[in-house]
This record gives C-alpha cells, structure tokens and sequence, in this order.
C-alpha cells in the first residue's frame, strides 16, 4: 500500500559532484519495501513544483525506520530538493511501483549492472541478495571520477568493478566492456535507457532484471503517462513504469 | 452545511469529482482512500477500439502547471464496460464516463456501447481533446461540428450528456451556445490548452507528440473568465475545472458559475487533495457567508452593475 | 559570441527588449541602469488621444502569472512624441513604437503622427489588446480585419510594420498568414490571454474591468508553441514573448522560431532581468553548443522528421 | 535612486495578531529613506509570487542601518513573508515612492490618524517630526484588542490615542470620532481608503496628507497599474500611486 508521509529528513551529504545523499525517517512503513521501488517527492517548498519526482530507494535502515536516497543535481527539481536541510520535513509518496523480485527466482550468483543515478537502487538489492545468501559481483558505471559514489559500499558486498567513460577512475569504458567477462546466473541493471539497452542486448543470453526510468504524472499507474510496450504479440500491450515496473524482466518491454 | 448539488442525471453528495483522464479508473485512488468520499468520478476518455496512444516522453512540467499528450490511451469502451465498471459499482458513486473520437460515428458507437450498461450516470463528451489529431480538434474548435456530434450522440444517449469545451477558441460562448443548441445536458469546462516545451539538450520539443495539453493552476484564470463568460450565455449547468488545488479555488469556480467542479492535475502533486477538498469546503463556504454550495453558484455575477 | 539580429528596421545589438506596456516610456528603468545594453525597446501603446484607461484595481496576481487591464492609458501619440521620444533618442537604441485604435482610422492616424518623427524605427501594430472593448478585440481575433489593418497601416507607414498577435484564437496560424499576406514586415507573439479572477471577499471579479491578460511564466507554454507553428507558416521574422524570465527561456523562444524576444512581467519581478538575461545568454548559447543568436533561430525545427 | 537589495532579516517579533515587525539590514542606502515611502519586497523563495508586495517603512536604525516594516499577513505573499526567518536575506526594492515633505511645509502642530496595517509609516514619520521639534499627537485605530501595536512608540513621541471598532482596548469606535476634538495644524493619515475618505471629508478645512494603497505591478512606476485619478480639472489626469505617491496632499486625488 502507498502511503503519503512527512519525512523528517536526518542526514544528508554530497558523496559525489552535484551527488546528495539523505536519509529520510520514515516509520514502520520502510520495513516492507522492496529493493528496486521508489519513492515519489513533492519537492516544491511552496507548491512550486506541480509533479513530483521520482527517486530510487538505496537503503534501508530498519533500525531507525530510515530510508536513504541518493540523487543527482541536474534540473529544478533536485536543485530545490538539494535545498532542503536536515530536520526539515519532506512530502513523500511511498513505496511507489514493484522492485526487483528476488523472493520469486532462484539466484546463486548475481551481477548487478549500475550506470550513474541508476546505481542507487542497486545498492539495497544487493543487501537483501547478500542477506539471501547469494553471492554479489556489480559493475558500475560514471561519467569521470569526481561522479563516483559507494564503490566501498558495494566491495562490501561482493567484487565491485568501477568504470569511468573517461578512464579518469577504474576501467575507462563502458559497463558493458566488463560484464561478459563475468561469470553469473541473473544480472541486475539500471541507468540510462542506452546502458539498459547495450546491456541487455549483450547478455541476451543471460536471464535479467532491468530497472526504466520514464517522465511520471501520478507515480501510482493512474494518468498513463510512463507507459511502454511489452514485447509480447499482444496489440497494445503495454505497462506503466511507475506500477508495474520499474523492474521489468529483460526483454520484457521494448526500451 | 449542504455540500449537495443536483445536475441532470447526477444527485451528487458534494461537488468535487475528479477530471477525466487524470484519475484513470478509480482503481488506484481507490487504493489510498474510500472513493465514496468523492461527489462523483470522470473516467478516462473511452474509445470504440484500444489506443496505445502517443509515444512517451508524455508529460512535462510548467511554471505552475504540466503538459500532457496522453493521447488517449484506453482499452476500449467494451474492454472499459466489462473490466473497469465492475470495480466502481461497489461504490455509492455517480460515474461520468468521458467519450472521445475521431469521427462522429465514432463517438455515436461509443455511446451506443455505454448504453449496454447503468453503471454510467452520465456521458462527457470530450469534442477538445487536442492530442488527437485525426480530427478530435475540429470537433472542439468548429461551432457546427459540435453542434453535430453533440446532437447525434443525444439521439443514442440513454443518460445525459455533458459536453466538454476546449479553451483553444476566439469564442468560447458561440462554442457553448451551439451545444447547448444541440440538445446539451450540461457543459464541462475548460480542457486543455495546447502547449508545447523545448527540450534545450536535445534541442526538441521534450513531448514525443510535440504539443501537449497545458493544465493546472497557471490556467485557472482562463478558465475562470470562460465559465463567467459562458455562464452569462447558456442556461445549462456547467462543470468547471481547470487549476482546482484547494477549497478556495472551488469557491472561485462556482462564484463564476459552474455547479459542480472537477480535479484534475492536482492528483499529481497531491492524491488526497480530492478528500482534503471536500474537508475543507465547508469552513471555506461559511467563512465568505454562504450556507450551501448551491447557495454560491453563480454569485460572482450579482455585482457587475453595481461596479463603477 | 555574437549576439547581433538584424530584423526589418532594426539592427540588434542583442535580441532582448522589453515588452510593450511593461517598461512605459523607459524613464524608470533608465533611472535603474543603462537603457543602452538594452537590443531595442517596444514602447508603451499609443493611441490618437490621450486614454485614462480602466479603474482600479488593474492588476492581480495568479499562480506563476499575473492580470492585467491597464486599458491603454497614454498621452496619445502626440504627447509621446513631444515628451516621451526625446528621452529615448538620448540613446542608441532602436525604439519599436507599440499603436492601438478602436477603428482602422485610429490605426491610420497614430502611424501617421509617428511618421513626423525619425525616432521611431519600427511599429508594433497591437491588434490583440484584450482590454479594449470598442473592437480591438475583433481586430486580433479575424483575419479579414487583421489583413486589413495590417495593408493600411503598411501603405503609411514610413518604417517596417511588426503584428502583435492574440493567442485568444482557434487558429493562430491563419492569422499569421493573413497578415504576413497584408505586408507585415515582422510577427510579435503573444500577447496576454483574456482570463480573470474573482475576489472572494466581494464575490466579484477582483478587476475592475472583470477580465484581464494573462501573462508570465504561466503561458509561456502556449506562446512556444504558437511560434513553433507560425514559424513553419510564414517567413517573416518573429519577436517572440510570454513568460520569458531568464536565458534559458530565451534559447527556448529562439529555437521555437523567434529571431528575438520580449521580455514583460519579469521586469515587475525584477527589474533588472533584462540586463541580467544579456549578460547570461552567451554562456547559455555556449553550454548549448550555439556560435551566436542567429545560429540558434528555429533550430527547435530540424528534428521534426526523425523523430519516431 | 530605487536600489535593488539583498537585505539581511536581523529581527523578527510578533507583535500583535497576524502582526510582524521584521528589521532589516541595510546599508547606507537606508539614510535617504524619507517617512511615508515604502519597500517593495519579493516575497517568493523560489519564484513563487510574479508581484513583489509593497510595505511601508516603519522606522529606520541609522544606528546599524537598518530599516523595520510592520506587516499584517492576510494573504499568500504575507504568508510567504512571514515564513522568513532571521538571519535570511530578502530581496527588496528601495526606497520607493515620494514621501511626507515635510520639509517643504511649514507644521507646529502635527496630528497622525492611521487605521491598521496604516499605522506603521506614521511612526517613522512621527520620529522625524517630533525630531524637527513639531508637536505630534496621534490617533491610531484598530479592528479589536487584539491587533493593536506600537501605541507605546506613538506614547512616547506625543499624546496617543487609541480607538478600536468593538471598544475592546482603548476608545470604542472610529477614528473620525476622535479626530476633530483635537487641535493641530496639519494632518497625517494613513489607512484603508474608506477611513481616509471619512477622515479628509472631516477634516476639509485642515490641511493635511494622506498615503493611499492600490494593487501593485512595478512598484516604481512604469506600468501605469497604481493609478488614481486628480481632483483638478485636467481631463484625463491622474498621478502614480507607486512614484508620485503613496502620500498626497488631501484633496490632491480622487479617493
Ligand atoms: C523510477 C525512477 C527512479 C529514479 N531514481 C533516481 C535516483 O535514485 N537518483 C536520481 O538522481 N535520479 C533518479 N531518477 C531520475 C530523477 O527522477 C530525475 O533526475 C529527476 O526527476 C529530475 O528532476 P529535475 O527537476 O531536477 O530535472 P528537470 O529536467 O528540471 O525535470 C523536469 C521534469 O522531467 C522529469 N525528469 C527529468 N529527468 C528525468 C528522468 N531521468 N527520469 C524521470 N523523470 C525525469 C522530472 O521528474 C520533472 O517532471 C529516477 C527516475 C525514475 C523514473
Ligand atoms: C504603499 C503601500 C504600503 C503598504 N504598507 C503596508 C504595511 O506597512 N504593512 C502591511 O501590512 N501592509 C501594507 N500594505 C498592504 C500590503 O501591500 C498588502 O497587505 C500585501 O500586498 C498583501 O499581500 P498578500 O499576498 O498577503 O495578499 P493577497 O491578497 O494574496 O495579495 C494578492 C495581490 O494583491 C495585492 N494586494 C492585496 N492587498 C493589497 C493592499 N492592501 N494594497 C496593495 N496591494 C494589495 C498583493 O500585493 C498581491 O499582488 C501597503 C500597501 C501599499 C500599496
Ligand atoms: C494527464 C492528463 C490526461 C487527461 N486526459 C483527458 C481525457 O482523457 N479526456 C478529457 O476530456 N480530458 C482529459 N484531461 C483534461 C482534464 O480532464 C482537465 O480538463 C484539465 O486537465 C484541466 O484541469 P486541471 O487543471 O485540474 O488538470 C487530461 C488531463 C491530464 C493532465
Ligand atoms: C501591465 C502590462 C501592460 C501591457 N500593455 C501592453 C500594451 O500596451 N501593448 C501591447 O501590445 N502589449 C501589452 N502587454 C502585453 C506584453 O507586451 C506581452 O505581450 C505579454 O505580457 C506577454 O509577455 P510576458 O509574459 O513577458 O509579460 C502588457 C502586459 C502587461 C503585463
Ligand atoms: S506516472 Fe501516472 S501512470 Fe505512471
Ligand atoms: S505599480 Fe507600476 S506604475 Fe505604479
């Protein structure tokens, strides 16, 4: 069930160029969420904002009932969201849309493929992966050094490979000049729609998760803004990112 | 305080309905609040065959307000009569159910469709939709058109018929007065107004459609001045929407003459805001001195001879 | 960078100016800082005799936007050449003289006056002034009337003639046509759209004219797409304008198919926003991958065709 | 010469209901500020509000440059004002208008009659004349108890009386009821129109100024938003409330 709350925000800090993290006390809510869903922000002080945004929940802490999210600085949005200081509170909607469905597969080995703000998400799968009892191997991806974020957090659960576009941090490239060397049964990935589509074309043979993003209206399946075809024959078919996904099975939609 | 409000086919208990396409089918709102709360539902536009409408990006924010270009997606009036009326039959909920097409026969097999059902309390026909562009927009924008479709429709309606004007036009009150003409139960108003954005990286514009239907509070004050104007003209009820964030806002929209209101964007920013408007109504209607919401409808028009 | 636009009548040191009705004769601003940085400026509207105007109150605000009814109120064109011009030519900057009327004759005559001065290099013909209620909404809203103004007033006319188009149309391109048919050597985009508010402490509308314009951020949606579709119409130049508050807006009104722009409402926001916007708009250009101004003009267009 | 500034909130009190006197840190500019001329404020954090909101000056702190404004918050942008908090910076035009030239006019006897939100530029201008050795009383005049403020800063400047509509503090009634027992040789007044209407037709065989209100665009003067028609015989003439105004001698305009 999605819930709107006033989340007290109880720490916050830049872990990376133009990179925020926050932690949002929440309630016992926090504790049924998924890895993979998110939580949509009204981040407006004043109702500026008519939309809300949508941003990954990265973490979860049970014992203070707080979520954590990781968020890039790249419009108005985030810049207000960036603004907002610790104790202040925030009006959010979650835990919006379906995460990764671990509970339901059978994973011995999982790689998990992150590019830029699609690394967060990750991070919390990873976690229950872990706790699972599966082992962990992830890539994951930014623009240049000064962008990277929670390589420590992700060697703690598992090899962790970082990949700069411009070599200026780890492998110079891209995710996917790493991921076919790699040996897994299920592979997880999120970022921008050209990764997702490089990755999934490239362990094609590979059983997977993907992790879209889409411009949302409601955020809870209700205006078909976030819609995308499935890639099954039926006419039409369609699902909305925000409910249905954001974690769809690789190939399930056409990206 | 009365919050009823009596319209053709609809006995509603208060005047708060959320705007079609902006609600779906109820099934998500549903989830977070009892829907009988609401004075009535306005479901998404129907069609004869499924749409998957327009390619996504399909919404942008504007400076108090969003663009959309849905483009109509929805399963089909059958496929919307068997799969989507069955869930809000289990409310105590007049339905409004918005029809949309691209040519009047269209939008006369649609009707004909809904009349296999009771579930529906009313039609919306919405001749303005401005994402459609097989013809949707002449419908809206051409006084004989809608004169056309509006009377072919009440030929084959079993309930009442509301039309939904687009704001798209030099003169809102010909718009009116031709379906009002054509035998028009009643007028929803305003949809959309046809917006665009420019994505400044990519250089395009940001909607995969190009143009897309402005809405919310950076609208209101048009819509507000075109339900005064047309109050003035026509003498069916009017439903009005167009930038409804609060009960003040729904005060301002019955003071300019419309009966009953519908919420539209606001859903986005805010998914109780419906609840919490219906709340608040009745400390608003009795802090400006009136005892029902009938009793305020239409009042902002009592002063303007009176005006220096 | 250069920020240089050459347009009929006017050389552009840069493509910024303030809107007409927004910045009076210049005086005050020219009080705030050096008018000279300044594109051009489009003055306040002149008609043949002096105009008190409408009542107050004349403006309100609205959700990113705001009302107006000044009604006109000026000295008449006469005045303005005698007292105002002088003031004007102190500087180098071109001066775009705004002219309204409630007839053709009235048109015919102000232009006429503003042919005994060499201070004037281009006219913006106002045929959209919603305020105005002896016709001059008719002017803006039929392009019969359009084309007809548009031709007489060219036949006097002394400096190249700009058309100031109402976006309170069904069809903004077949205005655009119509006049750029007459001879109108340039298009100004757009004008406030008719909206209003009620006061609900006096359950009357809160202007005294009732309606008024809307303008600022909240249209600004509206007027990118009305250029975006005259742009692909006519091959006159466009002075585009709605809602403009900083560099970033401007590259987008330039990519829509404006060659320069307006700015309005944002100077009551801040009154220094259009030296601001200069001094901002060449990293803009840059960050955006543009060489100059005219490098940018339509180029929200060539994507058109390979988009899916 | 109108200057844009960012000025620093250094105090913030409540002082009556809804009612906040705010000082704020000026600079030199603040020694040209004349009684009766106002600020002209953008209340938005982000944009929020097109117009900016003008308050009259109440005092001015040549001390520490600052200047204090006393506001009734009745509405969103007073709303917004009120959420500021000290030590954050507001933008501020100023100083704007034409105030009580009270150097050109030659006063023995001063009396000051405000009515609410009114009130406050009359203090300021107490201050001064009191300092040029005028004798000043005033009257001020509130809805009720609850919202009266600074009658012992006017107390102290000279006899202060204080009228309120229900009788709940003070003298019950209006202004006009207190107005022309006393004895003075120029009048003052500031109010909403229909007290300033009742107190010049009172006191039309004084001489005496009054500062009007009118709904704002510019603020400075070239939107012709503010104006109000002259009592003289000039067709069509009128005078700017924002520049030529907000004071004007009795009888000067139509009110
Ligand atoms: C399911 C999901 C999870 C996300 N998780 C994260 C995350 O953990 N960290 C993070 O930094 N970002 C995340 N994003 C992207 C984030 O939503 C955008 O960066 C953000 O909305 C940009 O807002 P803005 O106002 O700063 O940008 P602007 O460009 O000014 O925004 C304008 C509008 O476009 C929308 N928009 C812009 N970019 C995107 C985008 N990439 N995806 C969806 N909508 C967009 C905005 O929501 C807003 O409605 C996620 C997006 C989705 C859909
Ligand atoms: C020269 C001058 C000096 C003033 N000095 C003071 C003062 O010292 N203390 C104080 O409390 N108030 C003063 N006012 C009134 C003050 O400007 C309004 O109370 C304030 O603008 C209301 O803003 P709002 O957003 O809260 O109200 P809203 O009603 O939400 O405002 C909507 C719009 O109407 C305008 N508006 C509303 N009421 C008034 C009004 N009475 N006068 C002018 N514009 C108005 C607002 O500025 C805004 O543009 C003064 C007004 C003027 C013209
Ligand atoms: C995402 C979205 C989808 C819409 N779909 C429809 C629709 O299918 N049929 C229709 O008549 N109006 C549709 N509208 C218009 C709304 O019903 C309403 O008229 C308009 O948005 C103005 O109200 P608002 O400002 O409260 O949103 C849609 C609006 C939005 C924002
Ligand atoms: C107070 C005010 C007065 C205006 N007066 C005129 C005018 O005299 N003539 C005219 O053609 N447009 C007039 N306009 C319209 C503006 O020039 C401009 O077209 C419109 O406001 C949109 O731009 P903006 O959103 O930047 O304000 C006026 C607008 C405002 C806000
Ligand atoms: S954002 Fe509304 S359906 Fe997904
Ligand atoms: S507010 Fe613009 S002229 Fe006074």
């Amino acid at each position: 069930m999605i819930n709107q709350l006033m989340m007290t925000i109880i720490d916050k800090k830049t872990i990376a160029k133009d990179t925020i993290e926050m932690r949002l006390a929440g309630g016992a809510i926090v504790r049924t969420i998924e890895p993979g869903q998110f939580v949509h922000i009204n981040v407006g002080n004043q109702g500026s904002h008519m939309l809300r945004r949508p941003i990954s929940i990265a973490d979860i802490n049970e014992s203070d009932e707080s979520i954590t999210i990781i968020f890039k600085v790249i419009g108005s949005g985030t810049e207000d969201l960036q603004s907002y200081q610790i104790g202040q509170e925030l009006d959010v909607l979650l835990p919006c849309g379906s995460g990764y469905p671990i509970k339901e597969i059978n994973v011995k080995k999982a790689l998990l493929v992150g590019g830029g703000i699609g690394v967060p998400p990750l991070y919390y799968l990873g976690k229950k992966l872990k706790e699972n009892g599966v082992e962990v191997e992830s890539v994951i991806g930014f623009q240049t050094k000064s962008s990277v974020f929670y390589e420590q957090q992700f060697a703690e659960l598992g090899a962790c490979h970082v990949v700069t576009d411009d070599g200026s941090y780890g492998w110079k490239g891209y995710v996917t000049d790493v991921i076919d060397q790699l040996d897994f049964d299920y592979y997880f990935s999120c970022g921008p729609t050209g990764m997702l589509r490089a990755v999934s074309n490239k362990l094609e043979n590979h059983k997977g998760f993907i992790s879209i993003e889409q411009r949302m209206g409601c955020g809870i399946g209700a205006c078909y803004a976030c819609v995308v075809p499935t890639n099954d024959d039926e006419k039409n078919g369609f699902k909305k990112i925000c409910k249905d996904g954001p974690v769809f099975r690789a190939n399930e939609v056409v990206i | 305080m009365s919050l009823q409000v009596n319209l053709p086919g609809l006995s509603l208990k208060n005047p708060i309905m959320p705007a079609s396409g902006c609600f779906g089918f109820g099934r998500e709102y549903g989830d977070l609040y009892d829907l009988n709360q609401l004075g009535a539902i306005i479901i998404k536009a129907a069609t004869r065959e499924a749409r998957y409408g327009n390619q996504t990006p399909r919404v942008a924010e504007t400076p108090a307000g969003m663009l959309n270009a849905i483009g109509l997606q929805n399963p089909g009036v059958d496929a919307i009569i068997d799969q989507e009326l069955p869930y809000l039959m289990n409310y105590d909920l007049p339905v409004i159910a918005n029809i949309a097409g691209s040519t009047v026969e269209e939008y006369i097999d649609v009707t004909k469709a809904f009349t296999r059902t009771n579930a529906v309390h009313a039609l919306e026909l919405n001749i303005s939709c401005p994402n459609v562009k097989e013809g949707g927009v002449q419908f809206g924008t051409d006084p004989e058109l809608a004169k056309e479709v509006t009377y072919k429709v009440k030929e084959v309606s079993h309930v009442p018929v509301y039309v939904k004007l687009s704001p798209n036009v030099s003169n809102i009150g010909a718009m009116a007065r031709a379906v009002e003409d054509a035998g028009a139960d009643g007028l929803s108003m305003i949809n959309t107004l046809t917006g665009m954005q420019i994505h400044l990286p990519s250089k395009r514009p940001l909607l995969a459609n190009q143009t897309g239907g402005l809405s919310g509070p950076a609208i209101k004050p048009i819509a507000i001045r075109m339900i005064y104007e047309v109050k003035q003209q026509v003498s069916i009820p009017i439903i009005g929407m167009g930038g409804i964030m609060t009960a003040e806002d729904v005060l301002e929209f019955l003071l300019a003459g419309a009966s009953a209101v519908a919420v539209g964007t606001a859903n986005f920013h805010h998914p109780f805001v419906c609840p919490e408007i219906i709340d608040a109504l009745p400390d608003v209607l009795q802090k400006y001195g009136f005892t029902s919401v009938e009793d305020a409808i239409g009042k902002g028009h009592d002063h303007d001879l009176s005006r220096t």
